[in-house]
């Protein structure tokens, strides 16, 4: 069987189901892999491994993919795990932010990951309200702590199928104010890159097609899916990942390997005009389909 | 024993913390939450402790050699102190998340790249108070030993280290002290394992029971290891300094 | 313990000076001083004239002090390697037994230690009994011994001296005297002293160093006898002389 | 001056790494590019700098003060000495990121919430070396200050502390090195300005040449750091020795 | 510098023993001793006997070291506060001046040190000059000098000396053994010394200590000066007694 490494995004998940279920269930046997499951604690490190040729593939988000291709990291987008947005802007259900335009001199929380401040800017602008009428704050690693014990207003960079989870089970009630229906061009959360130059696309064919299967098993076997992937570890058995397997189900690329090349322009365009990119580049520099 | 009532200390005033300041569970959990957490989970604990127990115990052996080593060098060389001091120095500089990538690149992301990063925290302090204490031999000594003529690396051996244990031995017990939190922070780098691995996880996915259970378990940790250390420390000094082992 | 021969003498000739930068405070000299070869020869002086300052500077001075002029053998080459040194302060290595203090010298330049020639070199010194103790539990008289028989297993040459038995009761130290001049014999032996009798019992030389400078006494030939009539009668002369030179 | 050799050889070094293992720029850039980011963005990295010096130096005196202040008290009760040392032991073990959020909550996004966790890193290592020193004051000299009469706080003040200053200075060294990357740390608390902030922002968007850059700046604080303390520390431990300054 | 009355004397009975724990190896004792009340006392005896174990046994034995019985002044009371030790190692504070050195009890008992008063001793210890400097800067005898002007300040009515005057040559130790005689008249005084010189010319009583105990030595009444014949026969005697001790 061929080696292949996968760097995910961040310790094993829900998010990761497809890749999870496809191990388990034998889908990359299937296709004659051998893939290694590697999780980082850091987002930011998978790409600039799979870039260095350090990994076949690594999970990571569409926005950083722009900034990363901008800053001249050797990557492209082959493949799409979560093909919606996970980011949501975080309020309290009972809290004083009822919509958007409540924002206005509130305190906002955000970890930093290199996009929220244009995506805040973009869902801000229709109420009227500027990023200098928000106090912004790098809360890092506690944002729904952060908003739970009302130290922020609101916080952004939360995901929706887990934040929300973890605060029902807190017993907090919470509101997702969703980006893409506030202003912001839909994207995919979740894709896998890899070095354009280095990457063997027989094989990350095979990876997707081996995913894509799994995919359609969780769909169609929410339950026993779940607990393929609960049984794996441990400590991936609980309440929130139970919560939020159900949640994530629909977002899973049913296709993979397909490429819907308007978001990533339109996503490009957004990123330039908020000016976190120097230039607008063509679809062919951030992604690229692979076929068998 | 002697470390129930300490813990005991602690655990009241955590408490009351709890109690004092009104803070919600899900950023200070009250001890008895924990304990429950902790009891619940402990298979899962161990087998992740286990794994961190291990690279705390390699990284504070290479850390401990490799500093002591150092220390010797430097010592040994007083213009390579000039040079090297400051790369010393910087890598203390360095966070870890510029450290990471790098440290995967080179290493891997298996045990090495996590031991490397623990290694750099502990291997600090223990060349540093060695090196001081390396260099503040008697002056009277080293004359004596040149009289005598010793050759440059006998007298450090017999002379120089011997004298300079007290100052090794405040390294080491810094050493034991950072050598779990080096571990953590070097499951940072990447890991799937540990109990660094699991605090994060647990702090990503807010179960800070569980988080708070790990960090007990690593602060039982440190204070064991703290105490060992310190317990052998204490018996060198003295024999460094010619002095009896208290009678207790 | 054989001495090789041939045995060199020291020559001395400059002053030492407090300041190491600008060599103001001069403590020594100018002076010039020559140590005949395979001699015993004891230095008297007034406390803080510079004895021990003369001494160090065969072999290396404190931090902070400066020579102007040389300290070396009168071959005219560096003492060291050649000298042993037995300072003011016993300066014994605390971890260490009294044993392993005799023969941290081989320790030291990577030979193998002599444990018999150094057990029967405490035992000359009355410490056969204490060879295993930790140093630092022997009284003042027992270290200071402890720290001669370190000189002596040095089996050097040259032997420099600063007070070594001003720490002994009196029989004690005639004992111990004569074991120094007994395995000190042929070689040379700069001793500073503040006892009279004991520099009119042991020297073959004496010189008395004051404030205006060097002054040897002569010595007669004599039996090394403390009741010898000549030495007691140097003994009052010394005295002498050290009182006028305070 | 003499800082311009080490710093050539450390740019070297960086330099031969990044040729010899052929490490991607955006991973380890090189030195150039680093340094042409340095200027470009001078006015930036100023900015952000100020930010974190500030936190820097109040951190380094409020551990230093709040470290030799432990340390004496710990002296003094060593019933208390056992009681506190597993707390302070403790305190070390806990990960930032378990911190964080009761630090924000109790000290807000400002300032303090990032100096208390650079003291807390600043903290252990003074007061570790300094109570190792004071609890080592010749016994003989503790004997004559108690035929002298001397009362526990004076004997304190003019024989164990001034006798302790090389340990202390040890402890200060260590200090000095940990000052900076606690204030970063403290910035990963929550902050919204310095270099930490920064580094955090630049690695969120890729721009590996500006997080060097800022690392260089932080290295660079810490090397002077260093050499100042390290000068003081110098002066202090000659003078408890009662030894020259060597003459230079 | 004046005794306040009533002086106390001195009592010891018992035994000092190596170990600690278990009692084992006994360096001193049974004995017991009493130092009548503003005489001097000078105890002599060989090397390693226990002398300056019996003084420490006054003021507090080293770690490792055990006492069965009693150290204590004669009216009963706890030595601590009533002695000044003078401890065969000068143990100066290596980060203070002369001067600070020997007002370092003021120090430390949080008195106002006595400027002038500390001076004076300085003087008279004939370390005039030298107060400014720090003291690991000075010679042997300079620092045992520095270490005899700090007891004498201390001003207390019962002192213990432990070969005070060892590393002096011949006229500063008669200088300054008259001067600490002057001082320390009416106080109560155990003197351990090497000397039978010094014993003879200074003491009021004179104590030799062997293996087989304690013996008094009777001390005639004479001029305190070295030249009295009576003096010197008391050397002698001393000087028998001692050699047939060892
Ligand atoms: N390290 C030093 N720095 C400055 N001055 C010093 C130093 N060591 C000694 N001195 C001074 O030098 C002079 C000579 O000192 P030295 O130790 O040689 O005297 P000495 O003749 O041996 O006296 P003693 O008989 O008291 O031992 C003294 O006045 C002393 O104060
Ligand atoms: N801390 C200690 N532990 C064990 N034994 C000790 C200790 N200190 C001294 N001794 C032993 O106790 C005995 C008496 O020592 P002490 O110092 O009282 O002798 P001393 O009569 O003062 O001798 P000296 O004239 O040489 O100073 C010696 O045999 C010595 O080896
Ligand atoms: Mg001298
Ligand atoms: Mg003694």
């Amino acid at each position: 069987a061929d080696q292949m490494s996968v760097v995910l995004d961040w310790f094993v998940n829900p998010d990761h189901g497809p890749i999870i279920v496809a191990q388990e269930n034998g889908y990359f046997a299937e296709q004659g892999l051998e893939v290694e499951v590697i999780a980082p604690a850091d987002p930011s490190d998978p790409p600039k491994l799979a870039a260095a040729g350090k990994a076949d593939l690594a999970i990571s988000y569409q926005p950083q993919l722009h900034l990363q291709v901008a800053e001249g990291l050797p990557l492209k987008r082959v493949g799409t795990l979560v093909a919606t947005p996970l980011n949501c802007l975080l309020t309290l259900e009972d809290g004083p932010v009822q919509s958007i335009a409540d924002l206005a001199g509130r305190k906002i929380g955000f970890s930093i990951a290199g996009v929220e401040e244009a995506l805040l800017g973009a869902m801000l602008q229709p109420a009227g309200i500027g990023l200098d009428d928000v106090e912004l704050v790098n809360v890092n690693w506690s944002l729904s702590p952060a908003l739970m014990s009302g130290q922020v207003d609101a916080v952004i960079g939360a995901f929706r199928n887990f934040e929300l989870n973890q605060m029902e089970i807190e017993g907090i009630a919470g509101r997702c104010l969703y980006p893409e229906e506030h202003g912001v061009p839909a994207y995919d959360e979740l894709i896998y890159v890899a070095n354009p130059d280095t990457m063997d696309a027989d094989q990350i064919a095979r990876f997707l097609a081996a995913t894509e299967k799994a995919t359609q098993y969780i769909v169609n076997h929410p339950d026993e899916s779940w607990k393929i992937f609960a049984a794996t570890s441990a400590e991936l058995d609980d309440a929130l990942n139970a919560m939020a397997w159900q949640d994530t189900l629909p977002r899973f690329a049913l296709r993979p390997s397909a490429l819907d090349e308007g978001r990533y322009a339109r996503f490009e365009t957004f990123l330039h005009d908020r000016g976190l990119v120097p230039t607008v580049r063509p679809v062919s520099d951030l992604a690229v389909t692979v076929a068998q | 024993m002697k470390y129930l009532l300490p813990a005991a200390l602690i655990l009241c005033l955590w408490q009351s913390v709890v109690w004092v300041t009104d803070v919600p569970a899900f950023i200070l959990p009250p001890p008895a939450k924990v304990a429950v957490t902790l009891w619940g989970n402990r298979a899962l604990l161990a087998e992740h402790a286990i794994v961190t127990l291990s690279e705390v115990m390699i990284g504070l052996l290479l850390g401990a050699i490799l500093g002591m080593v150092t220390a010797l060098g430097l010592a040994m060389a007083p213009r390579l102190d000039r040079w090297l001091k400051p790369v010393l120095v910087l890598s203390q500089s360095i966070p870890v998340f510029v450290l990471a990538p790098i440290l995967t690149l080179w290493f891997g992301y298996g045990l090495w790249s996590k031991i490397m990063m623990a290694l750099l925290i502990i291997y600090f302090p223990v060349t540093s108070a060695f090196h001081d204490a390396l260099v503040a031999t008697p002056p009277a000594w080293l004359r004596q030993a040149e009289v005598m003529g010793g050759t440059r690396w006998r007298v450090l051996w017999f002379l120089r280290v011997p004298a300079a244990l007290p100052g090794l031995m405040s390294g080491l017990r810094l050493a034991a002290v950072y050598a779990p939190i080096g571990a953590i922070i070097g499951e940072w780098v990447g890991a799937s394992r540990g109990l660094g691995y699991l605090m994060l996880l647990s702090n990503g996915r807010a179960k800070t029971g569980l988080m708070f259970a790990a960090v007990l378990v690593v602060a039982v940790m440190t204070i064991l290891l703290h105490a060992v250390v310190n317990r052998l420390a204490c018996k060198i000094e003295n024999k460094s300094r010619g002095q009896a082992e208290p009678s207790l | 313990m054989t001495a090789r021969a041939p045995v060199p003498g020291l020559s001395f000739e400059g002053s030492v000076f407090a300041d190491a930068r600008t060599g103001a405070r001069r403590l020594l000299g100018p002076l010039s001083l020559t140590v005949t070869a395979g001699r015993w020869t004891c230095l008297l002086g007034p406390s803080g004239v510079g004895k021990s300052t003369l001494l160090q500077a065969f072999t290396g001075l404190p931090d902070g002090l400066r020579m102007d002029g040389s300290a070396v053998l009168d071959t005219g080459a560096q003492p060291l390697g050649q000298v042993a040194l037995m300072a003011q302060d016993a300066g014994l290595l605390p971890w260490l037994s009294a044993l392993q203090n005799v023969w941290i010298g081989s320790r030291l330049r990577g030979e193998r230690p002599d444990h018999a020639r150094a057990k029967a070199l405490l035992e000359q010194v009355g410490l056969g009994a204490q060879g295993a103790q930790n140093c630092t539990r022997l009284s003042g008289g027992q270290q200071q011994r402890l720290a001669l028989a370190r000189t002596l297993y040095e089996d050097r040459p040259v032997v420099l001296l600063d007070e070594p038995f001003s720490a002994l009761d009196v029989a004690t130290r005639l004992r111990v005297q004569d074991v120094a001049r007994d395995l000190l014999s042929g070689r040379t032996v700069l001793h500073v002293t503040h006892d009279p009798a004991e520099a009119a019992r042991i020297a073959d030389d004496i010189l008395i160093l004051d404030h205006s400078g060097l002054t040897p006494v002569s010595v007669p030939q004599h039996s090394k006898q403390a009741d010898d009539p000549k030495v007691q009668a140097l003994t009052s002369d010394l005295t002498r002389l050290l009182l006028e030179a305070a």
